[in-house]
């Protein structure tokens, strides 16, 4: 079935809506992988101060726990049948009134247990890591504690069966980013950022209720079950509606344009944090939400092409923007954001590219990870600085960063046979497939980006790791401990290795069929090995211009002037700027208004000049009180002849 | 209404006007209760010509000659000379007083005139027994509580008058048993006080007698003078009257008399 | 002419009064402008009763007068104890209660 | 035990406990704990009679009592709940222990006869409160109405800040200028309705047959006087006043629970009496409702007190509540009582808290705090906590009824629920923009160290709020179930009945 | 021969029994030493009260009906409001008879007839002067009161008027303190009450020209018959109207209020503005629900109107006054307007809402007055509002007793006030009158603002040291905590007491 010619009114032929059985077994456990880390959250933080010596541990153990009981569901689900592979966990009926009933209940399908593992297991990871770089925090406990809450959050989200549930864990990991991006709030500009990337997510949150509104109205549940059944006999418009609006709290999320703003800053967080939630899981949840909304973005090309057009967006700007960034941080999200960028334009494509897009969000959840890792490890040794212009040579100093770093680096490139080489490839080639103008521009943009990722991946590395060193001289970078480096390595074995374990041989595509379908093989525009080699090409072009820039020559410690597209780009694009001058002054200026109107107007005015008239005329009257008998008297013929008058008239 | 009573009535009800406008604009008070008066005994007299013999001579009696009598009276007392001011204080009072007496003026007269009264009954035939004996057989027969009722007003305005203008006693009554008992009593001035000097050029209640050694005495000058400090220096007059035999009347000290009585 | 013409005087007197009350100053005047109304009062009460050729009028007048009658005297005092406290008998200068 | 006055003696413990609490001898200093004990037996005793409510029984009131009271206006000394009623008068009888405990210091020891009078105050107002929930007499309704104004006005007046006296008195004045409104209206309804000596009883007052334009002057005296209560734009401006200069246990006790007569009174009275006027009035109540949402947060977020910010943002609150009640469907009106309850919790918390920190820190100015997560840890985080609860964040109170509020919102009235649901993105900013000003930023030296974090007593204030919270957030099926059928009556008092998904309809592709 | 009118002597006992009571008083007067004299009176006058009370009750049981050819008529509401003007004089005597430790009472000058501030009352100080006329006095004008409810025929009424408001005028001028502005009170009382009496004279003359007699059931009878008279009539009623709302004090007539209220012996200002407002409301129901019924439709609207101004001017002019005693005045005049909007609603609940409203404020108007009495500044009365800050922290019991009061004034639920002032309007929505409750409430609620900002002056102001609350007797003692109790049980307990005035609504024409 072709996408493209896929409208309302014609029968689902995909498998899709394959109905969720009561899970048994072990999987009826599965409530157990949410519990486990919020129960260490909760201990964390109301334990206080006794749990300071063994609450990271305890954290930590919680969220291997998870990932054992995810693993545990697993296995049990390979023993059954592809169709049978989704189980429910019905815990609890949580919102119920009139029409409206939705339960607390749990989806345990492949597509959510793909996730579960990505995220216990690089939350774990990562969980590992930070008792190392954060050994010497105050707050760590604290630390361990949001990261257990973002790990139970998380997981709330990708198990939930409704788009109600999902909101929670939706929000969940916002509550979570908002509080470890403001983990170090004492610096007003790190509260800032946290503040920033909980309301920009706001804006999200609101397409997703307003979507959630509109499915009520129109299919009258919120469980998925019901509304992919009821997709096919929904509106266009509703369809449409529904499809934007999901995607806009897809953006907010996953930082796509045009609410990318947030991301940038949200590196203020300590670098564990940056990437387990702002590089491999959180903001994948944009992708993740498209993919499970498939049965209404298959009814809807509209929707759909914008969701590839928001991806081809993201996709070109973060690139950009990556090429202009010192803070090596700040390049790594951005980044981020254009990766996710290929994913949205992946889920933007239809069935073929939901398990590209889902492949991707794996291997790239392993490769960025471990870079963000190796910038931690980097600023661990380097006093927390992220300037890359103050980097350079440290090869030679962190060995073991180096080399994981390097493995993440070529992943990203898309260098055969790194992870990234089978699951970026396939979605530039799957941007090629379509009709019209569509295949022409998604292709080359995807293909275009590839070529600027190779460029400013390439520079990051080259400027941190290669050429001179061009240290500050208080520095002596040095190699991290154990507990950091371990789970680098893990992540680079698997930036190394997922790419040809999982795709080449059909594991995950056959992993994901129960919930994608198998959907029929289409022919891109170009053919494949032209698509590849194009793509390989521009990548090496991209490395090597920055081979020759950033290693060859000498880097500046002191950023040049640059051209204004370099200064924007070094801005974000201007777009902070624009949502000063077009969303915050105006907002400003709303709220200073409404404040003095409702000083000068409803109380000054509308109650002040009321009272005050009241008085004014209480003094009037009281002159008529002038103590003078002949005046009272005078008033009181005045009144009888009124009277009489008014007698007089009325007959 | 015949044409003897239409002619009274042009007579008397202009005269009446006038005796009202009197009230109203005459500047000394005695001249506006003359105008009242006036009034009165012209109403009593459009009474009797309106067969209300009885009630006629009683407003001319009892209003006119006590009502009336008794606001001179008060007039008297207040001070005839105290002519009110006709210029106007209250901002517009006069102006507005006006237009409101026209209209109301109108409006009744307006109401009045809108009504078409039925042909008088005439009281030919109510007052068969004598006007007198008809009006008290109406008082007696149907009026008779508000006749009995009207006691309690004049218990009223005695009570009234009496709280307010009445001086009740508060010391025991100096008769003139009394005044010489406590005279005798107090040993002092037996004979009473000497006179104030009467002298040949000069005769006053302020000029102090002289003692047998040609000294002045304070004692003669009544004692309202020394507080005011009004009594004539005697040194002018010691030399001349130096071998004038003095006198020793008998002193009247009309002060302290004064003081407990009442002037009711 | 008709007994009405006792009515329109009685409303002239009346008015009359009023104005007296309204526009003198010495307290005993505008007190008689106040009898003056009561007054023109009974010549309509009188001029009634004999329309309707009953008595009750008559009565009423005699009645009204004892009323005036008694509200003269508690008048007259009232008036003169303020009098004798102020030295005074302008109606305008009792105006220490106002506002 | 049905027949027992249950309603009555929960009305009168608080009613007589104040009384005792007030004529103790001058030399009795424990009058702190003599009210708190009374409070939790009124606690006791609301719990006991929720336990006699049956969700499933078919009658509006339960719990009934009607005696005659002034039969010759018809009025009676009626009681009765229905299950907004009754989960209006467990928030009272919850939140009074928790404001009495809160309020532990307010005032300073050594003055018995004023720390008597204050806490006798707070029972008579509970006892008011417990009141006006139950009363089904729309007399009596209006007696506590108004009577509640007093104990609140002499809390504030006597026990408040600097500016106390204008407060207590706008306060006063607005209120009894909707309540007298209101009471013409309570006439003129009377004399529609069957007369006799229980003429005033709802029921005997619901389905009348009133003309049109009568209904719509009724409705508009009801109205406004609920209006004024609940505050909404524009007749807001006493709120902030009130609840910034009164202590802060009596703003919770107004803000939390007393203001909630005023939507109540939209849902019993409002609705169900006047049903056509309702639904003709609806685009311009919803229309006010979303300008409370929008300017009530914006004005929050221009706020730089923190005690008027918090007021503020209950009237962005009071607006969700009123868009959802005026919906007229299920979902939303059961958010909407649902709400009612959150909120009680939710203000109360943010400001018990808020005030923990003002009284350490001697300013109710935003502006002079900054970095107090470094002095006082847990109270910061309890007023994060708290703060979440009031942006509705999922998982805690309000989310649930917020999200209810718009979807059922939703269904009949999209424009007003997208543009209401905008205050969900404003309150994100109020809240958060306070606590980073307020939290936030480098540890102040003067107060670090120095100051004391949470003590036992606080914490116990705090607990259990926290704890309804999450309790409410994670299961309010309790209170829902609790809610529903008497939403469902009053849907069908006024005739209208949900909206079916429009994709079931026979031809639910078209729009 | 003459035929004597049946005059049955048991049913006009109760008001004998004042009259002779009076004439006992001005006995008393006459013959008692002066020392002895207010040890005399006291009993005597509360015993007349009492046993006038006990007559009316014996009265309402079997002898009710017109009698004196007419001119009176003993029925429900004449029974009732004098029942209940006797109950308030109870009190009100008590207040008045107030000593304050001294040896006559303390409200009333020693010698009426001095010049202020002379030699004369000085000694009369000194000495011991009484001025004991006041007992007779008031029991005069209670008998006048009492007429005036039940008088069926407009010149009984007048006379009745008379004789209540002449003692009025001489209570006015007997204060202690502040002679001057006592005199200066008592004098525009006396010429603006003559003045509106005129008026209303003059307007039973356009009546009896109309229908040929001052009877109220003869009037009754003859509109709808003198068609082509009705020019008289409706000025005539309105005309007597006047003499009445002037003493009420309404609102075009109501100019006197304030400054007698403020110049008169404070006691006597509590028993005027209560029982003169029962009289002359008493007066008024019988004339517009008896005399002048058929004739509504020409006079109704304008007793509305005068309502709705009545309330409105008492309610504003208040806002901005600092002077507690005219505060209370004013918010007589505006009490008054609430009153009328019972009384213009033309319905058998108008009867019993003015009746029950009459009540209310009765019981809650003299113990105010009676706790003005008490609050001085260096020996004389503290009424300026500032005077009275922190009254609440120095004397609980006073500025809560006081406090309770303005509450009920404002009319809030659980007091008498609320109760009342429900019972007119609803009479007058019931009446057609929507509006006037409207503006009712809107009045309500700026007199509301009045009486709490003098709570607010009390309870959160900081004290004024000059101030004192001196400690009275039990007379006052008495006096207020029987108003207050009577004010709170009559709002929470209302319905006996509405039952009896629903009992008594009932005219006999």
């Amino acid at each position: 079935m072709s996408v493209f010619e896929t409208s309302a009114g014609i029968a689902l032929t995909e498998t899709h809506s394959v109905t969720a059985t009561a899970a048994d077994g072990f999987a009826s456990l599965g409530w157990l992988m949410i519990a486990l880390p919020l129960l260490g959250a909760a201990v964390l933080l109301i334990g206080g101060k006794a749990t300071n010596s063994w609450g990271p541990m305890f954290a930590t153990i919680m969220s291997w726990a998870a990932f054992a009981v995810g693993l545990g569901v697993i296995f049990q689900m390979t023993g059954l049948a592809a169709e049978e592979r989704s189980l429910s966990v019905q815990l609890w009926e949580w919102v119920s009134a009139g029409d409206l009933s939705v339960n607390v209940g749990l989806l345990l399908d492949p597509l959510s247990m793909v996730f579960v593992m990505l995220i216990t297991f690089v939350g774990s990871l990562i969980h590992v890591y930070s008792l190392g770089y954060m050994e010497h925090d105050p707050d760590k406990r604290r630390f361990f504690a949001y990261l257990n809450l973002f790990i139970a959050a998380m997981l709330i989200l990708v198990l939930a069966d409704s788009y109600l549930v999902l909101f929670v864990g939706w929000e969940g990991v916002g509550l979570a980013s908002y509080l470890l991006i403001g983990f170090w709030n004492w610096n007003p500009a790190y509260a800032t950022a946290a503040n920033k990337a909980f309301v920009v997510n706001r804006i999200g949150d609101l397409g997703l209720i307003t979507a959630m509104a509109i499915l009520f109205a129109t299919v009258g549940a919120l469980d998925y079950a019901t509304v992919n059944e009821s997709a096919s006999s929904m509106s266009q418009g509703a369809l449409l509606a529904v499809g934007l609006l999901l995607l806009l709290g897809a953006c907010g999320k996953s930082a796509q344009f045009p609410l990318q703003s947030w991301l940038g800053d949200a590196m203020a967080g300590p670098t564990p944090v940056s990437a387990l939630i702002h590089a491999a899981t959180m903001v994948t949840a944009g992708v993740y939400l498209i993919a499970r909304s498939q049965a209404i973005y298959i009814e809807t090309p509209d929707a759909r092409v914008v969701v590839a057009v928001v991806g081809a967006i993201t996709l070109v700007y973060g690139a950009i923007v990556g090429c202009a960034k010192d803070d090596i941080k700040k390049a790594l999200a951005a980044s981020t954001m254009s990766q996710i960028g290929y994913m949205m334009l992946a889920v933007g494509l239809g069935p073929i590219g939901y398990t590209f897009a889902i492949f991707h969000l794996v291997t790239h959840g392993f490769f960025k990870a471990g870079m963000f890792l190796g910038a931690g490890s980097v600023m661990h040794g380097m006093k927390n600085r992220v300037d890359m212009r103050r980097f350079g040579g440290l090869s030679r100093v962190m060995k073991v960063t180096w080399i994981t770093f390097m493995m993440g680096w070529l992943a990203i490139l898309g260098v055969p046979p790194f992870a990234g080489f089978y699951s970026k490839d396939k979605i530039i080639e799957t941007a090629f497939v379509g009709e019209g103008w569509q295949p022409w521009v998604f292709g080359f943009t995807a293909l275009i980006g590839a070529g600027i990722t190779a460029f400013y991946m390439s520079r990051l590395f080259f400027m941190t790791f290669q050429g001179k060193a061009r240290w500050e001289d208080d520095q002596h970078p040095h190699e991290s401990p154990k507990s950091m480096t371990v789970p680098m390595i893990i992540l680079a074995v698997g930036s190394v290795s997922l790419g040809f374990i999982l795709g080449p041989t059909g594991i995950l595509e056959n992993w994901l069929e129960p919930v994608f379908g198998h959907p029929e093989h289409h022919e891109p525009v170009l053919a494949i090995p032209l698509i590849i080699a194009l793509t390989l090409t521009l990548v090496a072009l991209g490395a090597l211009l920055a081979y020759f820039m950033y290693w060859k020559s000498e880097v500046a410690t002191e950023a040049p002037e640059g051209t204004a597209i370099t200064k924007a780009a070094r801005r974000d694009l201007l777009q902070d700027d624009f949502n000063e001058v077009f969303l915050r002054k105006p907002g400003e200026g709303m709220v200073t208004m409404l404040v003095a109107t409702d000083r000068d107007l409803i109380e000054g005015g509308m109650v002040g000049k009321t009272t005050g008239s009241l008085a004014g005329l209480s003094d009037l009257l009281r002159r008529t009180q002038n103590g003078f008998v002949r005046s009272y008297a005078m008033t009181m013929l005045a009144g009888i002849v009124v009277i009489l008058g008014a007698v007089w008239v009325m007959q | 209404m015949t044409g003897g009573e239409a002619t009274l009535f042009w007579v008397i009800a202009p005269a009446m006007v006038l005796g009202a406008l009197g009230l109203l604009f005459a500047h000394k008070a005695v001249h506006a209760a003359m105008s009242m008066a006036l009034v009165m005994v012209s109403m009593g007299v459009v009474y009797i010509a309106q067969q209300a013999e009885f009630v006629g001579v009683i407003q001319i009696f009892v209003y006119s000659g006590a009502v009336m009598m008794l606001f001179l009276f008060v007039v008297m007392l207040v001070g005839v000379d105290a002519s009110d001011s006709l210029v106007e204080t209250l901002k517009g009072q006069r102006l507005w007083a006006y237009l409101l007496a026209a209209a109301f003026v109108v409006v009744a007269m307006a109401g009045v005139a809108s009504v078409t009264f039925r042909e008088p009954v005439g009281l030919a035939a109510v007052q068969e027994e004598g006007t007198v004996t008809a009006l008290a057989r109406e008082i007696f027969e149907r009026q008779v509580f508000g006749f009995e009722i009207l006691a309690t007003l004049l218990v009223i305005s005695v009570m009234g008058a009496m709280v307010l203008a009445h001086h009740e006693r508060l010391r025991p009554v100096m008769n003139q048993r009394a005044t010489s008992n406590a005279t005798v009593r107090s040993m002092k001035w037996l004979a009473g006080k000497p006179n104030p000097g009467v002298y040949a050029r000069h005769n006053a209640a302020d000029t102090p007698a002289l003692l047998p050694d040609g000294t002045p005495t304070e004692e003669s000058v009544p004692r309202v003078l020394v507080a005011r400090g009004q009594v004539a220096s005697v040194t002018e007059y010691a030399a001349v009257t130096e071998s004038t035999d003095e006198g020793n009347a008998p002193n009247t000290d009309l002060e302290a008399d004064s003081e407990g009585e009442g002037q009711s | 002419m008709t007994l009405v013409a006792y009515i329109y005087l009685a409303t002239i007197l009346f008015t009359i009064g009023a104005l007296v009350v309204l526009t003198r100053r010495n307290t005993i005047v505008v007190f008689m402008g106040v009898e003056l109304m009561l007054n023109a009062t009974n010549l309509a009460l009188v001029t009634f009763s004999r329309m309707h050729g009953t008595l009750d009028g008559q009565v009423y007048a005699l009645f009204v007068m004892v009323v005036a009658a008694a509200e003269v005297v508690v008048g007259l005092a009232i008036i003169m104890s303020i009098f004798r406290a102020r030295r005074t008998a302008s109606v305008d200068d009792s105006n220490l209660l106002k506002l | 035990m049905t027949d027992f006055p249950w309603l009555t003696l929960l009305l009168l413990v608080p009613m007589v406990g104040a009384a005792v609490v007030a004529g103790m001898p001058r030399g009795f200093a424990r009058s702190r704990e003599l009210a708190m004990g009374i409070s939790l037996v009124t606690l006791l005793l609301g719990v006991l009679i929720a336990f006699q409510f049956d969700i499933g029984s078919s009658t509006q009131y339960q719990l009934s009592e009607v005696y005659p009271w002034i039969p010759q206006f018809g009025v009676s000394f009626a009681l009765g709940v229905d299950g907004i009623a009754l989960s209006m008068i467990l928030l009272g009888v919850v939140l009074v222990p928790i404001c009495l405990l809160a309020a532990w210091n307010d005032v300073p020891n050594g003055n018995n006869r004023r720390q008597q009078t204050y806490f006798a105050l707070m029972l008579v107002l509970e006892s008011m409160m417990i009141g006006v929930f139950a009363a089904t007499d729309v007399f009596l309704f209006y007696v506590f109405f108004e009577v509640m104004l007093i104990p609140v006005y002499f809390l504030i007046g006597s026990f408040g800040g600097a500016g106390r006296a204008k407060a207590a008195t706008s306060f006063l004045l607005y209120s009894l200028l909707g309540g007298l409104i209101m009471l013409v209206a309570v006439i003129a309804l009377y004399l529609q309705g069957p007369g006799g000596t229980e003429g005033f009883l709802i029921q005997n007052l619901t389905g009348l047959p009133i003309d049109a334009s009568t209904e719509r002057w009724l409705f508009a005296g009801f109205f406004i006087a609920f209006a004024i209560k609940a505050p909404m734009w524009p007749v807001h401006t006493w709120l902030p006043h009130a609840a910034s200069e009164a202590r802060p246990a009596t703003a919770v006790l107004l803000v939390g629970v007393l203001d909630k007569v005023g939507t109540f009174g939209m849902l019993r009275f409002c609705l169900q009496l006047f049903p056509e006027a309702s639904q003709w009035a609806t685009p311009l109540v919803m229309t006010l409702a979303v300008i409370s949402i929008l300017v009530g947060a914006m004005l929050a977020i221009g706020e730089t007190d923190m005690m008027r910010l918090i007021a503020y943002t209950s009237i962005s609150h009071f607006g969700f509540i009123v868009l959802g009640i005026f919906a007229l469907t299920t979902v939303s009106m059961t958010g909407s009582t649902l709400y009612m309850v959150n909120h009680g919790f939710t203000t109360a918390a943010l400001f018990l808290i808020a005030a923990m920190m003002i009284q350490r820190r001697g300013s109710r100015q935003i502006a002079d705090f900054g970095g107090w997560q470094r002095v006082t840890p847990l109270i910061a985080g309890s007023f994060l906590i708290a703060g979440l609860s009031g942006l509705a964040l999922p998982g805690l109170n309000s989310f649930v009824s917020e999200f209810m509020v718009i979807i059922g919102t939703f269904q009949t009235y999209p424009v007003y629920a997208v543009i209401g649901s905008m205050g969900v993105l404003l309150a994100a900013l109020y809240i958060l923009l306070m606590y980073k000003k307020v939290a936030t930023g480098p540890a102040p030296e003067e107060f670090a160290g120095t100051t004391p974090d949470m003590s036992m007593r606080e914490k116990f204030v705090v607990a259990p709020l926290i704890l309804a919270f999450l309790v409410l957030g994670f299961y309010p099926k309790p209170v829902t179930e609790l809610l529903e059928p008497a939403v469902q009556t009053t849907l069908q008092n006024v005739g209208v009945s949900n909206p079916a998904p429009t994709s079931v309809d026979a031809e639910g592709n078209e729009r | 021969m003459f035929e004597a009118p049946e005059i049955s002597y048991a049913a006009l006992l109760p008001l004998i029994i004042v009259f002779v009571g009076g004439l006992v008083g001005v006995a008393i007067e006459g013959f008692a030493g002066k020392a002895k004299r207010y040890a005399i009176h006291l009993p005597v006058v509360i015993a007349t009260l009492v046993l006038a009370f006990l007559a009316i009750i014996m009265v309402a049981r079997d002898n009710q009906g017109a009698t004196a050819a007419g001119a009176v008529v003993i029925d429900g509401p004449s029974l009732f409001l004098q029942g209940l003007l006797l109950v308030l004089s109870v009190i009100g005597i008590l207040v008045m008879s107030e000593r304050f430790g001294g040896e006559t009472p303390d409200a009333f000058t020693q010698a009426g007839v001095s010049t202020p501030g002379s030699v004369e009352e000085a000694l009369a100080t000194k000495m011991g002067a009484t001025t004991t006329e006041i007992y007779p006095l008031t029991l005069f004008s209670i008998g006048g009161m009492m007429l005036f409810t039940m008088a069926n025929d407009l010149l009984v009424m007048f006379i009745a008027l008379e004789i209540l408001s002449l003692p009025l005028y001489v209570l006015s001028g007997l204060a202690r303190r502040r002679r001057l502005l006592s005199q200066e009170a008592a004098l525009k009382y006396f010429l603006l009450g003559a003045f509106s009496s005129a008026f209303f004279l003059f307007g039973a003359a356009l009546i009896y020209g109309y229908s040929g007699s001052m009877r109220f059931d003869v009037i009754a009878a003859s509109i709808g018959t003198e068609v082509l008279m009705d020019g008289l009539l409706v000025p005539g009623v309105l005309l007597v109207a006047t003499g009445l709302l002037f003493k009420v004090g309404a609102v075009p007539f109501h100019a006197w209020t304030p400054d007698v209220y403020q110049g008169a012996p404070t006691p006597v200002t509590g028993f005027m503005a209560a029982c003169t407002k029962v009289a002359a409301f008493g007066a008024m129901l019988r004339v517009f629900y008896v005399a002048v019924e058929g004739a509504r439709l020409d006079w109704a609207p304008i007793l509305a109107v005068i309502a709705a101004i009545t309330m409105i001017v008492g309610a504003v002019m208040s806002v901005r006054q600092t002077d507690v005693k005219r505060i209370l005045a004013y918010s007589s005049i505006a009490h008054a307007g609430f009153i009328l909007v019972g009384l213009v609603s033309l319905q058998q609940s108008g009867v019993t809402s003015t009746m029950f409203y009459l009540v209310t404020y009765g019981f809650m108007t003299i113990p105010a007055f009676a706790i003005v009495t008490m609050v001085r500044s260096s020996g004389t009365e503290a009424t300026h509002v500032s005077q009275w800050a922190g009254l609440g922290k120095t004397n609980p019991w006073v500025a809560a007793a006081f406090s309770f009061l303005m509450l009920a004034f404002a009319g809030i639920p659980l007091t008498s006030g609320f109760t009342g002032k429900f019972a007119v309007f609803s009479a007058g929505v019931e009446g057609g009158y929507a509006w006037l409750a409207v503006i009712g409430v809107l009045a309500s609620a700026v007199t509301a603002y009045v009486y709490f900002r003098l709570i607010v002056t009390m309870y959160f102001g900081d004290s004024d040291d000059d101030t004192v609350v001196i400690n009275a007797s039990a007379l006052t003692l008495f006096a207020i905590a029987f108003g207050v109790v009577v004010t709170l049980f009559l709002g929470v307990v209302p319905s006996p007491m509405l039952e009896v005035a629903q009992q008594a609504s009932q005219f006999l024409r």
